[in-house]
């Protein structure tokens, strides 16, 4: 039990990560319904049922949902990112 | 240090991950994202905060009763975070309008401070 | 006694069925819009004259610590009056004389107003918490300007999301210390957490308070956001999103954190009220020397409201019974002040088109009297003598000069904003006055006069009517503000969950009401040695804070 | 060098949250997981005692959901709820604003996706299972994990994809009806409790037993309309945030 609750939490820290740190945007927001997902599943082994719906269905669908729907919305020139 | 810790701290440097991508960057979509992070960390901290080892799911079934200790997860911080992540849902719905508001008076997703606006104090 | 329901149910009702008499702003759904508010204000001025104060009015049926329930004095249901006359005028004006808006306008402006009844009324963290997200959303998305830049207003979002996930994180350190999301009695349970807890919790929560009510290093969002706002949005931000934070702050610091005196000092140099009260100073004087240099008027107005957050911070770090009464003096006389500032400044930039207000040279001489309502006020704000600004002034400078050296520094640092402020509100409106010099850039080309018009007339001189009243004769607030410092530092409140826990024993699931008895004690414990103490020492926990540790 | 900051503040706040949480007496006393308020909840202890036997079948409790969870969120603490819905609104009412703030549309808007001839094919059918399980989810919510929010999003999915299949936005005004009416009848069972229970949001009539399907009914009834209202508040999100218009097409008036 234990070491499933470990496991979890290495995609959801090291989507995390990838979340801020890789270039594209698109991956970014794919990267943050990851993260979204395995709070869900650490919700789920944790025993929040609930919760562990709730963040999957609105926390990692609905919100990526919104987010790529903005996306389509974006101008070419907006969904470039910089280079610093 | 016990497996609490270990999921405590990865809740927390969801938290810290979240800043970081709020201070390094300068761009509205990986802002909102790192809220987003911010806020999942929160509440994964918080579900925890009513979760030990064995706790199980609090809906009330045969194997319930009324003696002895509630053997469940404390229902208080999940009824907390259900409310939390429709809030989350809300205020990204917001900002993302907000940045296609901003693609569309700058062509970019890149806040930098406005000049108009950069005066005293700011 | 469930009126005080009403307040947060009405609007909200009214606000989801707004939509479906269509998607632009049409006659029927204003009248709506304005008819709720005026009800509403309506409402709870009788509620004041029948003083059946205070109520606990339990939601749901479950008793205190266990469901969320409203703790209702006069001072609550003035401040809710308060707010929702600021969400009427904002929506008379914008409809009035700014642009037109769509429904979605005044759905926002009835949320907010619900929201902010909610927030007033509420003894329950998590739900106070609740609430003000929803006024910033509603705030937020009043602010968005439909041209130009959005930049401010992301930065708005911005800072509002990290405090917001400063006060979860707070909320649920709190919560796995202490068991229970009840403000009274997290209050009660406080002394028993463990230092780390307290300082994690408190720090965290307030810093959320603190960048929503604009302190200074967490007020970098507002300048920017009040320029692109509406101006009916920017006096919904200074007198209403503001002033609430404030006072939720307040009520988080007077019940929660005692005063602040029940966390251990930093490093026995300085407590934690001292740090606070540290911050709001450096607000105070930071602020009013912005408003010097700033040129645009909306911004001007901005760095006024900051500072006046500073005072008012001060006055909450100072937390002795006459500078809580400053604190709910300053709340009023700033949204009054601040409302009428907004109103002018909103007609004249439907005229000018600019905010910059050395262009607004020569207006006054077409419309005198919008010089005289911004003369009126100005003296609201900065304090002129019988005017409600001079009571908050004095109320706090009273309090202050009863915490020693600390508070004489507050004093000075006041007297000099004060100057800087009156300097600067002054200028704007003698540029208004001005006639001689160079020729206004407005010359002929506009519809000066605004004054014709019943709707300027009618907005104005309410906020006359109400500036005088609470200037002229603030007894009637006076006494509210005594009897609600009382109940919140004394018995008063710690009792709220006790009583309406008791009538519950009697008659389950019913609200019940407290007789005011307790406004009869005497508040005033000063001592002259400059340490003072609220009661007199049978809460070892409770004593001064500010001077603490010198 | 602002990229190090960037990195070791949040890296020194965070440690040191962590450090006065686990270590000491904090540490000794943070995650025991059991409170007193969760407790009571579970038990159905805030009015009086529970029965001798708490579990499936019990009767004349004060609360006759079997998740816990859903009896905090609809009835202890149902006034936080209420102020859920109301931020969910708020936001997308509030995206329209910021949007289409000042800009009569005209025209057709733009479809939500070009269709192709699967997704045609195929929505009715999706539509229909989503339709069916988000019912069910939501209105199981007193019995089993899940209820109107992550129901309700399962609603609104089955929306936009027959939006999207069939390339024409639903009708706005069918949607401002479902999001109005449902928004006012959770205001309308809270008035409800005032007059039966003298008390704002108090759930009325027979709890029932625990664990029946017909249980709860206060607790049904409040997860049927928030599951409508959020299909209807999500589905309009979508529409506001896929309907700007490009903004080199966009005419200013």
């Amino acid at each position: 039990m234990t070491w499933i609750i470990l496991l979890v939490c290495i995609p959801l820290v090291v989507g995390a990560v990838a979340v801020v740190t890789v270039r594209d945007l698109l991956s970014a927001i794919i990267l943050e319904g990851v993260v979204s997902l395995s709070a869900a599943v650490l919700f789920l082994v944790l025993g929040a049922l609930d919760v562990a719906i709730t963040q999957a269905v609105v926390g990692c669908g609905l919100t990526t949902a919104v987010f790529l729907y903005s996306w389509r919305r974006l101008p070419e020139k907006a969904r470039e990112v910089s280079h610093d | 240090m016990n497996v609490v810790h270990l999921v405590a701290i990865s809740a927390l440097s969801l938290f810290g991950i979240g800043l970081y991508g709020l201070w390094s960057g300068r761009n509205v979509l990986r802002w909102i994202l790192a809220v987003g992070l911010m806020e999942t960390g929160i509440n994964v901290f918080l579900v925890l905060t009513g979760w030990y080892p064995g706790a199980r799911v609090p809906i009330i079934t045969e194997s319930f009763s009324t003696s002895g200790p509630v053997p469940f997860l404390d229902p208080v911080p999940s009824a907390l975070v259900l409310t939390s992540i429709v809030i989350g849902l809300g205020t990204t719905t917001l900002a993302l309008a907000l940045a296609i508001l901003h693609a569309r008076s700058h062509g970019t997703l890149e806040c930098e401070a406005d000049p108009e606006t950069a005066e005293v104090l700011e | 006694m469930n009126t005080a329901v009403a307040f947060i149910a009405a609007p909200l009702a009214v606000a989801f069925l707004l939509p479906l008499l269509g998607s632009r702003s049409s006659w029927g759904s204003r009248a709506a819009a304005l008819l709720t508010l005026l009800a509403l204000a309506a409402v709870g001025l009788l509620m004041l004259l029948s003083p059946a104060f205070p109520q606990v009015v339990v939601i749901g049926g479950w008793r205190a610590p266990f469901g969320i329930s409203l703790y209702v004095d006069a001072l609550s249901v003035m401040l809710v009056v308060l707010f929702d006359l600021l969400a009427l005028f904002a929506l008379w004006f914008q409809h009035q004389h700014g642009q037109e808006k769509p429904v979605s306008f005044d759905v926002l402006v009835l949320v907010l107003s619900a929201a902010a009844a909610g927030a007033v009324f509420t003894q329950d963290l998590f739900n106070l918490f609740v609430f003000l997200e929803i006024t910033t959303v509603a705030a937020l998305a009043l602010s968005a300007p439909q041209t130009g830049s959005p930049r401010g207003v992301i930065r708005y979002w911005l800072f509002g999301s990290v405090a917001s996930a400063s006060m979860l994180l707070g909320i649920a350190i709190l919560y796995s210390g202490a068991g229970t999301l009840n403000l009274v009695e997290l209050g009660s349970r406080w002394g028993h957490l463990t230092p780390p807890v307290r300082w994690l919790s408190g720090v965290m929560i307030l810093l959320g308070f603190l960048v929503k009510m604009e302190i200074v290093p967490f007020h970098v969002w507002a300048p920017s956001t009040y320029r692109a706002a509406p101006s009916s949005v920017g006096l919904l931000l200074s007198g209403v999103v503001t002033g609430l934070a404030a006072f939720s702050a307040w009520k988080f610091f007077a019940l929660v954190l005692r005063g602040g005196a029940s966390l251990p000092p930093v490093s026995g140099v300085f407590s934690f009220s001292q740090a606070l009260f540290g911050l709001g100073a450096l607000t105070l004087i930071l602020g009013a020397l912005a408003m010097l240099a700033e040129k645009d008027a909306k911004k001007l107005l901005a760095f006024s409201t900051i500072s006046q957050m500073g005072l008012v911070l001060m006055a909450i770090a100072l937390g002795n019974p006459r500078a809580v009464r400053a604190v709910f003096f300053l709340l009023f006389a700033h949204a009054l002040g601040k409302g009428l500032l907004f109103f002018v400044t909103g007609l004249v930039v439907s005229r000018t088109h600019t905010s910059e207000w050395r262009s607004w040279r020569g207006l006054g001489a077409a419309s005198p009297s919008l010089v005289w309502f911004w003369f009126l006020g100005t003296a609201t704000i900065i304090g002129l003598p019988l005017f409600p600004g001079f009571w908050g002034k004095l109320t706090f400078i009273g309090g202050a000069l009863e915490m020693g050296l600390w508070g004489r520094v507050g004093v000075t640092l006041l007297i000099l904003a004060t100057v800087c402020e009156s300097v600067a509100l002054l200028r704007v409106g003698h540029a208004l006055w001005e006639r001689e010099g160079e020729p206004s850039p407005h010359e002929g080309k506009l519809p000066t006069r605004v004054s014709g018009r019943f709707s300027y007339w009618a907005g104005a001189l309410a906020f006359t009517a109400a500036i005088l009243w609470m200037g002229l004769w603030p007894a009637v607030f006076s006494r509210a503000f005594v009897t609600a410092q009382q109940a919140y530092a004394g018995d008063g409140a710690p009792s709220v969950v006790r009583t309406s826990t008791d009538a519950f024993a009697q008659r389950s699931g019913h609200h019940s009401r407290r007789d005011g008895h307790h406004s009869r004690r005497d508040g005033h414990h000063s001592r002259r040695d400059g340490r003072i103490s609220h009661r007199d020492g049978n809460v070892p926990s409770r004593h001064d804070n500010v001077s603490q540790g010198r | 060098m602002t990229r190090l900051l960037a990195a070791l503040v949040p890296l020194g706040i965070v440690g040191m949250i962590a450090f006065f949480l686990f270590t000491g007496e904090t540490g000794d006393r943070m995650f025991r997981g059991r409170s007193e308020l969760g407790d009571t909840f579970s038990r159905r202890a805030v009015r009086s005692d529970p029965p001798n036997r708490l579990g499936p079948g019990s009767r004349g409790l004060e609360n006759a959901a079997a998740n816990t969870v859903t009896a905090i969120v609809l009835d202890y603490r149902g006034f936080d709820t209420l102020g859920e819905v109301t931020v969910l609104f708020a936001a997308v009412a509030g995206a329209g604003l910021a949007l289409f703030g000042r800009r009569r549309r005209r025209g057709k808007a733009a479809p939500v996706t070009p269709s192709s001839l699967i997704l045609t094919a195929a929505a009715p059918w999706v539509f229909l299972f989503l339709f069916v399980v988000g019912f069910a989810i939501v209105l199981h919510g007193h019995l089993t994990p899940g209820g109107g929010f992550p129901g309700g999003a399962l609603l609104a999915a089955g929306l936009v994809l027959l939006m999207s299949a069939s390339g024409h936005e639903s009708s706005a005004r069918r949607l401002h009806l479902l999001e109005g009416l449902s928004g006012f009848a959770f205001v309308a069972v809270g008035v409800a409790g005032l007059v039966w229970r003298d008390s704002f949001l108090a759930h009325f009539g027979d709890a029932g037993a625990l664990g029946a399907f017909w249980s709860a009914p206060v607790t049904i009834l409040l997860y049927l309309i928030i599951g409508l209202k959020v299909s209807a508040e999500l589905t309009n999100a979508v529409r506001t945030l896929a309907n700007v218009e490009d903004p080199t097409t966009e005419e200013v008036p």
